[in-house]
């Protein structure tokens, strides 16, 4: 069976297969989708099962020639770097569809077409081997993504789904521009074995480098490029603050991992300062403006351009402990940060509020939910024993290995996310009960269900993290060999940009 | 020096199907006259005639025929395939259009067809004679279009407007024309070409008037700018079906002759246009681009995008090169159907006395016509070019072209236009969806324009995700262009 | 590995996960598991401390816990002696507490998640001592430090504990920022995180030089000072001291277990443990040495004049962990191991002690409205008083032999801070005893000053919490029997048993100067006790006449040097300004958005102006059209 | 002989002649003449070079031309008159309904 082919197609098809029922009957079109996600999720589980962890090559691969007069392939597989991915977007469309249960009351039929395609698109950016079908993907899953923020979501809705459209539209046309380029000087394929075969100059190597950044950097979102985010996930519905915290905006990191890395290797060693720098500012700009924040989830929107600065540090530290570090710390940070989305999304279905000041106390009142949230708070703050410390760790580890200031530097990012995180908490859960909380729902059975497999998760991945990393070692390895390890003569960010110049 | 006109069987089955749309023209004037009251014939027997030409062109043979005027070639066949496809869309749209914009003229289809014969004539022009007789047979015919309402002001100013300018920009494009003449001492583009290889064009000042003087004729044609001012007025003017019409058929023909004109005729001299159309190339885009940003009615909208996508496409005449051509041709065929499609729902929407032409009419369209809202949905993205559409496809051809032809730079400006457009298409999508309804739609669909939009989806959806025969075909009718 | 080390830890684990689990329906009942589970530990530490008496140390990985490239960590326990005796504080003031607990925190509505918490507790210290790795030592540290921040915010619904709460985690992380380098470091330089490992490679770094931000330490410095820097958050030194007092939010059990016996002594078990490291650096001996003495002398003078009971223990235990870190400093890292041992058990007695005290005076911490205590409480009364002497180091009991080795190994020791070292613990001896019998005589003598309800309410607390007090109290008179020297007849069994791990420093002093150096420090402790019975007993009037002659001294005392004063407005001010007008207001709202923003608005400005080109002249056109055309055939010209 | 200089000349201020009233008068009847001046003035290059070339495309050429010119008219006179009866004016300047 083509497994991937049928991961990518089976919810398109199925979203199809939704459009016609009855819109009077919302719950049927919630069990339908239902339905799906959790047989998307029962398919995809062979890639865990069988897939070989003693070997860098693509696995499951689909290769099918599709565009010939540009040769354009279909060409799908995963390795040990993307089959994870694969498996978050399942588990956590799953979990969207199910928090999305009693909070999206309009047009559901339209939200779950939208979510079940967006799935699609977005496994297939995960699998696809050509660079053309990956970027048909890498752009269609803006359509969906366009459509649950701007109809289902919060009251500035309208100006946080243009400015996340048009953000990642400039920085992926860019990239656009920089894959005809490689096309060009890679002989004419679009093929990503194919090109990583090839030894490009240098300057080209730069150029293009940059070029893919700027996908790749509004995705992550890496500092300065980040403000699209704070917007587009205080705007989305629950559903859409998961998908994007949890695996949109891995796809950016992702990218790094899988174009820039292995096909600049040469500008990627030569950028890694300054890549490590704009991490930096990230981690410790997004942690420290999360302090002032006034809304719940602009407050962990914020927290992630700080998390997705640790995984892009980790990245390119360049040694084995930053990328599986930072592979890892996406993995974690798409669970930790779905499930805190996830959480707020179930209060929120109940007090219809945002801002921290209208809550207060709400342990007492929701004391299980209360045990859930400090769970994914502890993660957020790396503690040992959740899965965000393995890979905080092991990305501060490998940074220092490569750069010791670094290192000192994102550390400090440590400090500061347990600073907004717990005070976060204190102020949602602890201090003296609000008035205006009194009587609500404690936590149902429905909701209990969302939550305890990201749960699971962050505790199982925490204790034994192996269970993940082992995917990565081999992958990560071949992909280390790539880059040079001899450090250029000059790699500082001022040398770096005037390489470019001609 | 020039072979004696030789009048033989062979050219006239060349032309067959201009030949066959000539009579097809006279039937119909014809047959207003024959069979009165008889509301579906004449459009019955135009898309009769349109899909027999069409089968004409595909089945006819390649060749030159008419002492080397008239050429049959991959070019030219494709661009008549793009005419006819944008003239089925017409027709198939006229029919509700002209219920709802009360027209009932006789003359509107035979008009119709021979607005295509001159575009098939365009599109087969070796001669700079015969382009500008296709050119002039088309620009009359569509003159009398836009101003067939003969009671609608609009209408009027427009065909107005269209004819004043369109007359100047002809009287330019001859003058040029005359110029190309005398310096080259002849009018067949390849002997032109044949002449002026290996001459300094820097230092014969005449001869780049001319140059010049054609591509502002021929800019005038497609709608680039500083030429295209008067796109927004009369697309705004014109019948709606005539309005898509006009965004496709003469547009593609128009190209075709440019296309021919500067591959065809001045090829080598391609580094003195280039840096021409390059920056025509740029204005069209911006100012399209731009301005269509604070448009506030979806036709005039819809004239200023049609002049960015005029932007996009100069980028394969751009690049001078085969790949170039192929890109353009490509991308015309696939604007034809987005375009088409857009247009589509614009009709549909329109009602008697109520045009419906503002964008605020579209607020929360997909509460009261989710299908229609969806149809739109893509159209849109498709002509903003996100993928998995055939927009992107088209311009994905085109940025390869010209980025393989060298012209990085202006690629990264037009990506970044695209992004601009993206605003405005976006916009429509916005009031969809995520406004509230203004009032109820009652949509009545006609079987026509049903038609059209399910053919505009298969296009849209089927080119964006298999858009390898296209491509081929394409780049099979660019071949030995450069 | 035996068994009963996996049962160590797992028990107070399993019994954690299942209280929480089954708490609502355990109710009252919820102590069971927890104190079972502690009783399990406390076998399980004495067959651990057994094995270890007989020469069995244990070294071996339970599972790996993380891999990538050349790191692999596992989980897995170090048992040797300094790990048995940490085992044997733990558990049994762990077991302790838990029992006392079921008594103090009778009634209250989240009974069950208490006793669950207590249970978090143990596991998270015993992984913490039992590791033998520097990663896991991590883990517990931070799980120690999850645990006090759930106890101490425990009453949740009061501001000021949830406040304190989060104040000892951040505090504590500044300290994991340092510690966490330092392991990085360690790996680094190594190559494995593994304590004996580590531990054999050391004396080969000697030398080495290490860059960090532009400046070049020496190696062994630079990985000692930033494991340090842990120490210092989580033993409460300066300048991280001011978590701690605040942490006395939490209910008196868990200021007794946790921030008096077990997890703020975890800084010294980290010097301790990580010995060998720090012996290669006099340097960071040196900054132990002083930042021991003086947080010892600064502490100690804040204590003097608290007037919550609890606050006052709590600033006598940052004095007392100060000790050990002087201990360490100066080398003698099995005094100041022995000095946490006898500190835990006088120590745990007198909070719970005041524990007692608050229980009966119904919440009451202000020492102002309690007095002649004596009566109501007699078993609190006698146990506190045993406390009292033990930590003003009375002859006999235990405070008197850690300390006074201490003292004596400051004095003796080569390291250049010992002597200055010496003279701040006596200083701070005489202190110490006058502030703890200030606050016994405040407490228990003289007359009531409560109200009257207070007084009708007051009542000896119920045998679960006063059989604690008594099996403590004989701790704190015996447990330092175990170290007690030559010269005073004993054995030195302590230093003996820790030797292999800890090494021995030796005195070489004449028995004279050894006798000296007692009798001094004793002086010191009874002086300090007579100055307390003379000011708050014979003459209670003259406190009051010192306060006002003192009175700038005494606002700086009472208001702690106003070093979270400090903190605030250097640190936590800036930080929300800057998160608030530089970084949110600023620089993202009005820079980067400026220009996200900006660049689009400008275009729909230009497409504006752009639009009125359009103006429906067909002149107009035919001019743009004409000079477009010129302008065209200019530029073909020129170029 | 008159040299082929003098006809381009005349034929280029006849198209500039076109040109100026083309875009400076606002009477379209006038604005009409000027295009077939302008017309003309193509013309006569057209022949002028079909001469000078012996060739006899310019000025098959140019019937071509005037036949189109002659067609073109038409079509305009029309528009004008639709124009004319609809707004009582045939001022291009007073036309502005479509703008923006």
């Amino acid at each position: 069976m083509p497994i991937l082919s049928v991961l990518i197609f089976f919810p398109m098809l199925a979203a199809l297969l939704v459009l016609p029922l009855d819109k009077d009957r919302p719950e049927r079109i919630k069990a339908v989708a239902l339905a799906v996600a959790v047989s998307e999720f029962l398919l995809s589980l062979p890639l865990w099962s069988s897939f070989d962890k003693t070997t860098h090559l693509m696995q499951f691969v689909e290769r099918h020639r599709w565009i010939e007069p540009w040769n354009v392939q279909y060409a799908l597989g995963v390795d040990g770097i993307s089959v994870l991915f694969v498996l978050l977007t399942t588990l956590l469309t799953v979990l969207c569809v199910l928090v999305s249960w009693r909070s999206v009351t309009e047009k559901p039929k339209e939200f779950f077409v939208a979510l079940l395609f967006l799935e699609g698109t977005i496994v297939g950016v995960f699998c696809a081997l050509d660079l053309f079908l990956f970027y048909i993907f890498w752009e269609a899953m803006l359509i969906p993504m366009f459509l649950i923020i701007g109809v289902w979501g919060g009251p500035r809705r309208l100006y946080a789904t243009v400015k996340f459209f048009l953000y990642t539209l400039v920085g992926s046309l860019l990239m656009l521009v920089g894959i005809i380029v490689l096309y060009r000087a890679g002989g004419n394929t679009f093929d990503i074995l194919a090109l990583a075969e090839n030894q490009y100059p240098i300057r080209l190597q730069l150029v293009l480098f940059w070029a893919f950044f700027a996908a790749f950097a509004v995705k992550v979102p890496m500092w300065p490029v980040h403000t699209w985010l704070p917007d587009a996930h205080t705007e989305a519905p629950t559903a859409g603050s998961v998908i994007l915290a949890g695996i949109l905006i891995k796809m950016g990191a992702y990218g790094f991992l899988r174009f820039s890395m292995p096909l600049f290797p040469n500008a990627t060693r030569m950028m890694m300062e300054p890549m490590m720098i704009l991490s930096i500012i990230g981690i410790i700009y997004g942690g420290l403006i999360c302090i002032s924040q006034s809304d719940i989830k602009r407050l962990i929107a914020y927290s992630s351009v700080s998390h997705m600065g640790f995984v892009t540090l980790g990245l390119f530290s360049l040694n084995t402990q930053g990328v599986e570090g930072g592979i890892l710390q996406m993995i974690n940070h798409g669970i930790v940060t779905g499930a805190l989305f996830l959480a707020i999304g179930i209060v929120y279905e109940r007090t219809h509020s945002r801002a921290i000041a209208d809550y207060g106390g709400l342990a007492s009142v929701m004391p299980v939910f209360a045990g859930f949230f400090m769970l994914f708070t502890l993660a957020a703050i790396g503690l040992p024993g959740t899965n965000g410390f393995v890979g905080e760790f092991l990305v501060l580890l490998g940074a220092f290995s490569s750069r010791s200031w670094a290192a000192v530097f994102a550390a400090t990012g440590l400090i500061i996310g347990a600073w907004y995180m717990l005070w976060l908490y204190q102020r949602v859960f602890f201090n003296p009960p609000n008035p205006g909380l009194q009587g609500i729902a404690a936590i149902n059975g429905r909701e209990i269900v969302v939550l305890v497999p990201l749960a699971a998760l962050i505790l199982v991945i925490g204790f034994v993290p192996n269970l993940l990393l082992d995917y990565m070692h081999v992958s990560v390895a071949h992909l280390l060999a790539r880059i040079p390890q001899a450090e250029p003569a000059a790699t500082g960010p001022l040398h770096a940009l005037a390489a470019l110049l001609p | 020096m020039a072979e004696p006109f030789v009048f033989d069987v062979a050219s006239l089955a060349l032309a067959a199907p201009e030949c066959f749309l000539v009579a097809l023209g006279v039937l119909l004037v014809c047959a207003e006259f024959l069979f009165p009251g008889q509301r579906l014939l004449l459009p019955a027997l135009t898309m009769t005639g349109i899909l027999t030409t069409l089968g004409l062109v595909l089945a006819g043979s390649a060749g030159i025929g008419f002492g080397g005027m008239f050429q049959v070639d991959g070019l030219a066949r494709f661009f008549k395939v793009v005419c006819l496809v944008g003239t089925v869309f017409t027709v198939l749209l006229s029919q509700r259009n002209r219920q709802v914009e009360g027209m009932r003229h006789g003359e509107y289809y035979s008009l119709l067809i021979f607005a295509v014969t001159g575009m098939l004539v365009m599109a087969s022009a070796a001669d700079l004679i015969v382009v500008y007789l296709g050119l002039e047979l088309m620009s009359l015919s569509i003159y009398c279009l836009v101003g067939l309402l003969k009671h609608d002001l609009r209408a009027n100013e427009a065909a107005m407007k269209y004819f004043i300018m369109g007359a100047f920009a002809s009287a330019v494009l001859l003058y040029g024309i005359s110029l190309v003449y005398g310096l080259a001492g002849t009018t067949n583009l390849a002997a032109v070409s044949a002449q002026i290889a290996g001459r300094d064009a820097a230092s014969e000042p005449l001869l780049l008037a001319g140059i010049g003087l054609l591509l502002v004729g021929l800019c005038f044609k497609v709608g680039a700018a500083p030429f295209h001012q008067w796109t927004p007025d009369v697309y705004e003017g014109a019948p709606t079906a005539i309005t898509a019409f006009m965004s496709v058929a003469p547009k593609a023909a128009s190209f075709a002759v440019l296309a021919r004109v500067m591959l065809a005729g001045f090829l080598p001299i391609h580094e003195v246009w280039a840096v021409l159309v390059a920056g025509i190339a740029l204005l069209t885009m911006t100012v399209g681009n731009v301005i269509a940003l604070s448009q506030t009615s979806i036709k005039r909208m819809l004239a200023y995008s049609s002049i960015a996508h005029v932007g996009y496409a100069l980028l394969g005449v751009l690049a001078g090169t085969e790949e170039g051509l192929s890109a353009t041709m490509n991308y015309l065929f696939i604007y034809a159907f987005m375009n088409m499609g857009a247009f589509a729902v614009v009709i549909l929407l329109a009602e008697k006395g109520q045009r419906r032409e503002s964008l605020d009419d579209y607020r929360g369209l997909a509460a009261s016509n989710p299908m229609l809202a969806a149809l739109m949905l893509l159209f849109m993205f498709s002509l903003t070019g996100i993928p998995p559409t055939a927009g992107f496809i088209g311009k994905f051809s085109l940025l390869m072209a010209a980025v393989h032809a060298g012209y990085t730079g202006v690629v990264v400006a037009a990506v970044m236009l695209s992004a601009v457009s993206a605003y405005f298409y976006l916009r429509v999508v916005r009031y969809m969806y995520m406004d509230a309804p203004a009032g109820g739609k009652d949509v009545g669909l006609s079987a026509g324009v049903a038609v059209a939009l399910g053919l505009a989806m298969v296009g849209v959806i089927g080119l964006g995700v298999a858009p390898s025969a296209l491509v081929s075909l394409a780049s099979q009718a660019g071949i030995g262009f450069p | 590995m035996p068994l009963y080390l996996v049962l160590l830890p797992l028990a107070p684990l399993l019994s954690f996960l299942l209280t929480l689990l089954s708490g609502k329906w355990m109710g009252s009942r919820a102590h069971r598991l927890p104190i079972l589970a502690a009783s399990i530990s406390l076998g399980c530490a004495l067959a651990a401390g057994w094995d270890v008496a007989h020469g069995v140390v244990t070294d071996a990985d339970f599972y790996t816990w993380i891999t990538a490239g050349d790191l692999q960590v596992s989980f897995g326990f170090l048992v040797d002696q300094l790990t048995a005796a940490m085992l044997i504080v733990v558990t049994s003031i762990s077991l302790l507490v838990h029992i006392y607990s079921v008594g103090y925190m009778q009634g209250d509505p989240s009974y069950p998640r208490f006793f669950a918490y207590l249970s978090l507790f143990t596991f998270s210290m015993l992984m913490l001592v039992l590791g033998n790795n520097f990663l896991q030592l991590f883990f517990g540290w931070e799980a120690v430090g999850l645990s006090s921040y759930l106890l101490i915010g425990f009453w949740h619904q009061k501001k000021s504990a949830a406040d304190a709460g989060k104040k000892a985690f951040i505090v504590n992380r500044f300290g994991d920022f340092g510690l966490s380098l330092g392991i990085m470091l360690v790996f680094v330089t190594f190559g494995t995180l593994h304590y004996q490992e580590v531990f054999q490679a050391a004396p080969g770094i000697v030398g080495q030089q290490f860059t960090l931000l532009g400046l070049t330490f020496e190696l062994p410095t630079l990985i000692a000072l930033l494991l340090f820097c842990g120490a210092v958050g989580k033993s409460a030194m300066i300048p991280l001291h001011v978590w701690l007092p605040d942490a006395m939010e939490g209910p008196t059990p868990v200021s007794a277990l946790i921030h008096a016996a077990t997890m703020v002594t975890a800084g010294v078990f980290l010097v301790a443990r990580c010995n060998p490291l720090f012996e290669l650096s006099s340097v960071a001996l040196n900054v132990i040495t002083v930042v021991g003495a003086v947080t010892c002398l600064f502490a100690a003078t804040i204590a003097l004049v608290q007037t919550d009971i609890k606050r006052v223990v709590a600033y006598s235990t940052v004095s007392q962990l100060s000790y050990m870190f002087v201990a360490c400093g100066v080398g003698a890292y099995s005094a100041g191991i022995f000095h946490l041992f006898t500190h835990a058990y006088f120590k745990a007695l007198l909070f719970l002690g005041c524990g007692s005290v608050i229980h009966a005076m119904g919440g009451e911490q202000d020492v102002r409205s309690m007095g002649g205590l004596k009566k109501y409480l007699p078993i609190t009364y006698w146990t506190f008083l045993l406390a009292s002497l033990s930590i003003s180091g009375a002859p006999g009991l235990a405070g008197f032999f850690s300390k006074d080795e201490i003292l004596l190994m400051a004095y003796t020791t080569n390291i250049g801070s010992g002597r200055f070292a010496w003279f701040i613990g006596l200083v701070v001896a005489f202190i110490t005893a006058f502030y703890s019998f200030r606050l016994f005589f405040l407490t228990f003598h003289g007359r009531f000053r409560g109200s009257t309800e207070q007084r009708d309410h007051l009542h000896e607390s119920p045998p679960v919490m006063t059989v604690p007090l008594i099996l403590l109290a004989v701790g704190a008179v015996t447990a330092g029997w175990l170290g007690s020297p030559e010269i005073l007849g004993g054995h030195s069994m302590w230093d003996h048993f820790m030797a292999p791990v800890l090494g021995r420093a030796e005195a070489h002093v004449p028995h004279f100067t050894e006798w000296l150096l007692m009798g001094i420090s004793v002086f010191a402790g009874l002086s300090g006790i007579w100055l307390a019975y003379h000011l708050y007993v014979r003459r209670p009037e003259l406190p009051g006449q010192l306060r006002e002659s003192f009175s700038e001294t005494y606002r700086w005392l009472v208001n702690k040097y106003y070093v979270d004063e400090f903190y605030v407005a250097v640190l936590v001010q800036p930080a929300i300004n800057c998160s608030r007008y530089v970084l949110s207001a600023f620089a993202d709202a009005t820079l980067i958005e400026g220009v996200v923003n900006g660049v689009p608005r400008l275009i729909g400005r230009a497409s504006g102006r752009l639009r009125r080109l359009q103006s429906g002249h067909v002149q107009h056109y035919l001019a743009a059209m004409a000079s477009g055309a010129v302008g065209l055939l200019v530029w073909l010209y020129l170029v | 002989m008159v040299p082929l200089s003098w006809y381009l000349l005349l034929a280029a201020a006849l198209f500039a002649i076109g040109l100026y009233g083309f875009l400076t008068r606002r009477n379209m009847i006038v604005m009409f003449l000027c295009i077939e001046l302008m017309l003309n003035g193509a013309n006569l290059n057209l022949v002028a070079l079909s001469h000078y070339l012996q060739d006899l495309r310019g000025q098959i050429f140019t019937f071509f031309v005037i036949a189109v010119a002659a067609a073109e008219a038409a079509i305009g006179l029309g528009i004008m008159l639709a124009l004319f009866r609809n707004r009582r004016s045939v001022y291009s300047d007073s036309i502005t309904s479509l703008k923006e």
